[in-house]
């Protein structure tokens, strides 16, 4: 009887230990968890997911501090796409983290009310926006990634959105 | 490694017999001439003129709109009668910016300075004169001439590829240019190898067209130039593709999603390389060009060399009008035409046929069944695709698929539509699609680049705090030690 | 080679309904497609299975059988495939390819039938240690390329126009019945 | 003067599915001409009661899955498939036999999977599969061919009627007087039996490379299929891979072991060799599509076919061969994808 028992808490335990062992999830592995949720964000770093920006959405993501359906830019596509990476249920995107735009947005600033204050320059996430303090300051279209960020700090409110030229 | 000679592709009745009996023979003119300023590549040109302006025969009406344009010279003498929307070919009818210019019927010319000799010219110099002459492709892609050379131009060991393989059914206006016109295809030819400092300059012919071939070997035999030299290809339907005759002549494949400059080739069509010595030695713009009328819709098929703007109505009351048995008019070849709405639009650059196509020209397609997978499609490819299996994914939208088998290197030939047993119009549905997976693909390339710009952005804000705290730290630093 | 047959097929079949719909097994990080989870998984059973079947058959002869515990077959072999599995979870990180997903890896590769059912059928039919590894590498590799062929062939199915009460489990269900049935013609091919 | 606008190219060649499969069934003509030669009118009437059962299935699945009936019914897919299953069965087989199996191969094999053109296994082969599993027994009562020197069942064409309709023989037979083995179903018993080859040949049955009688109906079919190749209804690579495959494995264990193994020549022209090569195999729909692909889908069929006619536990092992490859089609697909033109790879 008693090797049959020494054999089995023998085999348990090696069982055990190599089960332990691989639930460490070393630092490597959780920000590499980061770059896979990070490739399938929009890059808009606009902020309405309450992040500071897709890297900090899918850090948060990582160790489950955020859900999947906080990415208006994204759409249903990012939040079917979040939800099969993280095996999570898939859901709509939340309306209260904003509305999914159809038509590609981006920002335009009307020349003739620019006062070169800087502050947009500044608020930019991906420096869409040419100019310098006291020069004319003008948005490049193509860079602009329709995150609206630049809106509030501007004194003169003379930026708009405009759908995206194709 | 490339294949020789075109893979796939289907040999076809060319239905040139009847529109290469007559000789070229310039059209009857007419009152109004209408021109689009968007019928070239790239951004509409913008009118150099406005209503009421009197214009001569070749004076530049609109100049190049910014990046990648052409010049519009007027293509008869008279006055602009207006500069309104009006439909056009090229928009399946739909209205587009055009200049109107009533003629008066006096053809006065208008006298610009003959440029220099271009052998005088650095081929900088020979490159900017030949855009100014509103040059563009008249194979049909209508890019202007002076850009793609522009691009090339870099390149080393460059060859010159003239492409007179019209391959297409019903299309012969190739075929009388270089019929009636090899000297100046050779010209033309002398002067793009100065503008390309190339050496090398291949004029291709399909085997089955032996009068523009004698023509040809005659003019080259006269010029004494021993760089251009002229080569048979067979005649297989789309051996005059860009990339197939470059794979045919020079045995190298262009690289998928990159130029012919990229296998330092430029390709042109023959009617393009007239175009240029006309404009070069006789300081003539392209305001007009060589158009096929033909089909059994129209009395008298024949090639008419046709002023730019001129209406097709016209064009077909000039080769003795409809038949009564027309039903469908076809700007191209029978392969790869455009169907048009109705005839009162106006030729333009890249008008190289008109068919007025008659229930006898027209296959009528039967009714639509699912894919069986024949791989009949496949076998026909010349560009060693499995239409099949892009038919499976477009139905299924799997864009990833499609990517991986090859969607934007379909060149829309139609070889895989001719011999479905199903009838589905495959160039079609992949044309449809082709906008959705380049609309994925820009998505994705503008998302990285946007998460570089922001890594950057963060990088930089993170190097001026540290710069600032380190600066800060110093100034306390020798506070300190000052008191 | 029924039952042999058995459980490769239902360790396919389940595999492969895991990796298409339950989003809370999700064995991998990376690869979020059938096929691509698929792929990763046979070269996984082509470690991990003949690993199994291995140590199983060491254990058996060299453990067991001189302390006259065969009753304990089963129960060691379990405990050997709950060994083996998280090993190649390190090992599979280590090699930084591929991150694994709790629970979802522990629970597609432990209770993959593939692994003790292979382990058991190697133990009885393999006489010598050169038998077992030869058992033990052609039921992987069969394994491996079944999985390959029916995520494929599952993937595909989901594109084509199957009527809607039929779409995902059921016409699953029916693939493996074909599929067995075609394999029932290597029903007498190994004596049973 | 306004026109009708239509997507190019404006001229396609004048082809259709239905064209395509009445290619296939007129190929399929000299085989069964010659079946009915040999082996009597049984076979007609199996393929009537098979092309009637699947028009029937398929009118049936269409109207449940709402499509057109016309261009459907009629395009001939399951025509061949009746046919194609008919000329696996034996010619007396009990009516419900061949009734059963083209339902099922039709509804489910071919309408489950998504219809025409999407059913990854070759319709005819789940059928045939199918019966062979429920009815083993009735697929093994096959007719001795009327040739000279083998004593012919001289059943009246009403005979064979009633025998099919009633499933059991006229009072003066019983079913093992007038049935006999196929040549590969004696040779597999009599190897297994410890006989030579040299000994298991000597039987009556045998001709000089295979089955009396069977030998003219596979040279009929191999006939047929050339035909096809000629019209490039199929393309070559599908038959040769598998015939050459099938030879290969033959050659090669017939040079090993000549007393234990039947020759090359013997698969190629016995069983459903040259059927399943150039009339199943080649089935668009099931098959792999690009030529690589074609290659080794049809090689994977004659190996398959081969190791299952010699050591697995069924006479002819084609049906099972090629759902085998059916299943890895999409796998091979997926990793056979041609060089595209500009590719480097």
């Amino acid at each position: 009887m008693l090797p049959a028992l020494l054999t089995m808490i023998g085999l348990a335990a090696a069982a055990g230990v190599a089960a332990a062992f691989a639930a460490r999830r070393s630092e490597r592995d959780r920000n590499r968890l980061v770059e896979e949720i990070d490739a399938l964000l929009p890059q808009t770093q606009c902020g309405r997911c309450t992040f500071a920006g897709c890297r900090p959405y899918a850090a948060a993501l990582a160790n489950g501090a955020a859900d999947i359906n906080q990415c208006p830019p994204g759409g249903h596509a990012t939040a079917a796409a979040l939800a099969s990476l993280l095996g999570r249920e898939a859901k709509p995107v939340d309306p209260r983290f904003g509305n999914v735009s159809t038509r590609p947005m981006v920002a335009w600033i009307d020349e003739g009310a620019c006062i070169g204050c800087v502050k947009c320059i500044q608020a930019c996430p991906v420096d869409a926006i040419v100019g310098a303090s006291k020069f004319m300051h003008t948005v490049i279209a193509a860079h602009c990634t329709g995150c609206e960020l630049c809106i509030p700090p501007c004194p003169v409110d003379c930026i708009v959105m405009r759908p995206a030229p194709t | 490694m490339a294949r020789p000679g075109v893979r796939g592709g289907l040999r076809l009745n060319a239905h040139t017999e009847r529109s290469t009996e007559h000789p070229l023979r310039p059209a009857s003119p007419v009152e109004s001439l209408v021109l689009p300023l968007d019928q070239h590549a790239g951004a509409a040109a913008v009118p150099l003129v406005k209503p009421g302006d009197r214009v001569l025969h070749g004076q530049p009406i609109a100049e190049p709109g910014g990046g990648i344009s052409a010049w519009l010279h007027s293509p008869a003498s008279g006055t602009v009668a207006a500069i309104e929307p009006r439909p056009a070919p090229h928009r399946m009818g739909a209205p587009t910016l055009s200049i109107v210019v009533a003629n008066d019927k006096r053809d006065e010319r208008y006298g610009a300075a003959s440029p220099p000799r271009f052998e005088e010219l650095s081929p900088q110099q020979l490159r900017d004169t030949i855009g100014r002459g509103g040059v563009v492709g008249l194979g049909g892609a209508v890019f202007p001439t002076a850009t793609k050379l522009a691009g090339a131009a870099d390149a080393s060991g460059l060859r010159l590829l003239l492409n007179g393989a019209e391959c297409e059914p019903y299309i012969s206006c190739d075929d009388m240019l270089m019929r009636e016109r090899a000297r100046d295809i050779v010209f033309g030819a002398r002067v793009l190898l100065h503008a390309l400092a190339a050496q090398t300059c291949v004029i291709a012919i399909e085997d089955d067209t032996p009068q523009p071939a004698a023509a040809l070997s005659a003019a080259i035999a006269e010029a004494h130039d021993d760089r251009i030299q002229l080569r048979l290809v067979a005649t297989i339907y789309p051996a005059g593709g860009e990339k197939q005759l470059i794979a045919t002549v020079f045995g190298v494949e262009v690289p998928t999603g990159g130029l012919p400059a990229d296998v330092s080739t430029v390709c042109l069509n023959v009617g393009t390389v007239a175009a240029v010595a006309q404009w070069i030695r006789d300081a003539r713009p392209l305001t007009s060009r060589i158009v096929t009328v033909t089909g059994d819709g129209v009395r008298e098929q024949r090639n008419l060399d046709v002023p730019l703007g001129t209406p097709m109505a016209a064009l077909i009351y000039d080769c003795g009008g409809y038949t009564g048995r027309m039903s469908r008019l076809i700007m191209g070849g029978s392969m790869m035409g455009q169907a048009l709405p109705h005839d009162d639009l106006p030729v333009i650059k890249a008008t190289n046929c008109i068919i007025a196509a008659s229930p006898l020209d027209l296959q009528q397609r039967g009714p639509e069944m699912p894919c069986i997978r024949c791989g009949n499609c496949s076998a026909v490819c010349p560009a060693v695709l499995l239409p099949q299996q892009l038919h499976w994914y477009t139905q299924a939208r799997d864009l990833q698929a499609l990517e991986t088998h090859g969607l934007l290197d379909c060149i829309e030939c139609g070889c895989c539509d001719y011999v479905c047993p199903s009838q589905i119009p495959l160039a079609e549905r992949f044309r449809d699609m082709k906008p959705a997976l380049l609309e994925k693909l820009t998505a994705d390339a503008n998302a990285d680049a946007a998460r570089a710009r922001f890594d950057a952005r963060t990088a930089r804000l993170d190097r001026i705090e540290r710069e600032r705290d380190a600066a800060l730290a110093k100034k306390r630093q020798e506070l300190t030690k000052k008191s | 080679m029924a039952s042999l047959l058995l459980v490769l097929l239902s360790s396919v079949l389940v595999t492969t309904v895991v990796l298409a719909h339950l989003p809370q097994w999700r064995p991998f990080v990376a690869p979020t497609d059938v096929f691509g989870g698929a792929r990763v998984i046979a070269i996984l059973c082509l470690a991990a299975v003949p690993a199994v079947a291995l140590l199983g058959w060491a254990l058996v002869r060299l453990v067991l059988g001189p302390w006259h515990l065969e009753y304990l077959r089963t129960p060691g072999l379990v405990a050997i495939v709950l060994i083996v599995v998280p090993l190649v979870d390190l090992a599979l990180r280590r090699r930084g390819t591929l991150l694994t997903q709790q629970p979802g890896f522990a629970l597609v590769m432990s209770t993959n039938t593939a692994l003790l059912g292979i382990a058991l059928i190697t133990d009885m039919r393999a006489a010598t240690f050169g038998a077992a590894v030869l058992l033990a590498i052609a039921a992987a590799a069969a394994l491996a390329l079944l999985l390959l062929a029916f995520a494929a062939l599952y993937e595909r199915l989901q594109q084509a126009d199957v009527p809607a009460v039929f779409r995902e489990a059921p016409l699953a269900l029916i693939t493996a019945g074909i599929m067995a049935l075609a394999f029932m013609g290597f029903s007498r091919l190994i004596q049973e | 003067m306004p026109f009708a606008t239509a997507p190019a190219p404006h001229v396609v060649a004048p082809s259709s599915v239905a064209r395509v499969m009445r290619q296939v069934l007129y190929a399929l003509v000299p085989t069964v001409v010659l079946h009915g030669v040999f082996f009597g009118p049984g076979l007609l009437i199996q393929i009537v009661l098979g092309v009637a059962t699947a028009l029937l299935c398929e009118a049936a699945a269409l109207r449940l899955r709402g499509k057109p009936l016309p261009p459907f019914l009629l395009d001939g897919s399951a025509i061949i498939t009746a046919v194609l299953l008919a000329l696996c069965l034996p010619p007396l087989a009990p009516w419900w036999l061949v009734v059963s199996g083209v339902a099922f191969a039709i509804l489910v094999a071919k309408h489950l999977f998504g219809g025409l053109g999407a059913n990854p296994f070759n319709p005819a082969m789940v059928g045939y599969a199918v019966l062979l599993v429920s009815f083993p027994a009735r697929l093994l009562q096959w007719l001795p061919p009327d040739v000279p020197g083998m004593q012919p069942t001289d059943l009246s064409a009403m005979e064979t009627l009633t025998t099919i309709l009633t499933g059991s023989p006229p009072a003066r037979f019983t079913w093992d007087a007038i049935t006999s083995p196929t040549p590969l179903d004696a040779l597999r018993t009599d190897l297994a039996l410890g006989m030579t080859m040299g000994e298991a040949h000597a039987r009556a049955l045998f001709s000089t490379f295979g089955g009396k009688g069977w030998e003219w109906i596979n040279l009929a079919t191999l006939a047929g299929g050339i035909w096809l190749l000629a019209l490039k209804i199929i393309r070559w690579h599908i038959p040769v891979a598998m015939l050459g495959a099938l030879f290969v494995c033959g050659s090669v264990m017939s040079a090993a072991d000549p007393g234990a193994y039947a020759g090359p020549l013997f698969h190629l022209t016995s069983g459903a060799s040259l059927l399943g090569a150039f009339f199943i195999a080649t089935d668009p729909v099931s098959a792999a599509t690009s030529d690589r692909g074609r290659l080794i889908y049809g090689a994977g069929i004659g190996v398959l076919t081969y190791v299952i006619r010699t050591w697995g536990g069924y006479p002819d092992g084609v049906a099972f061969a090629v759902l085998i490859m059916n299943l890895a089609v999409p796998l091979i697909d997926r990793y056979t994808i041609p060089r595209i033109y500009g590719h480097a790879r």
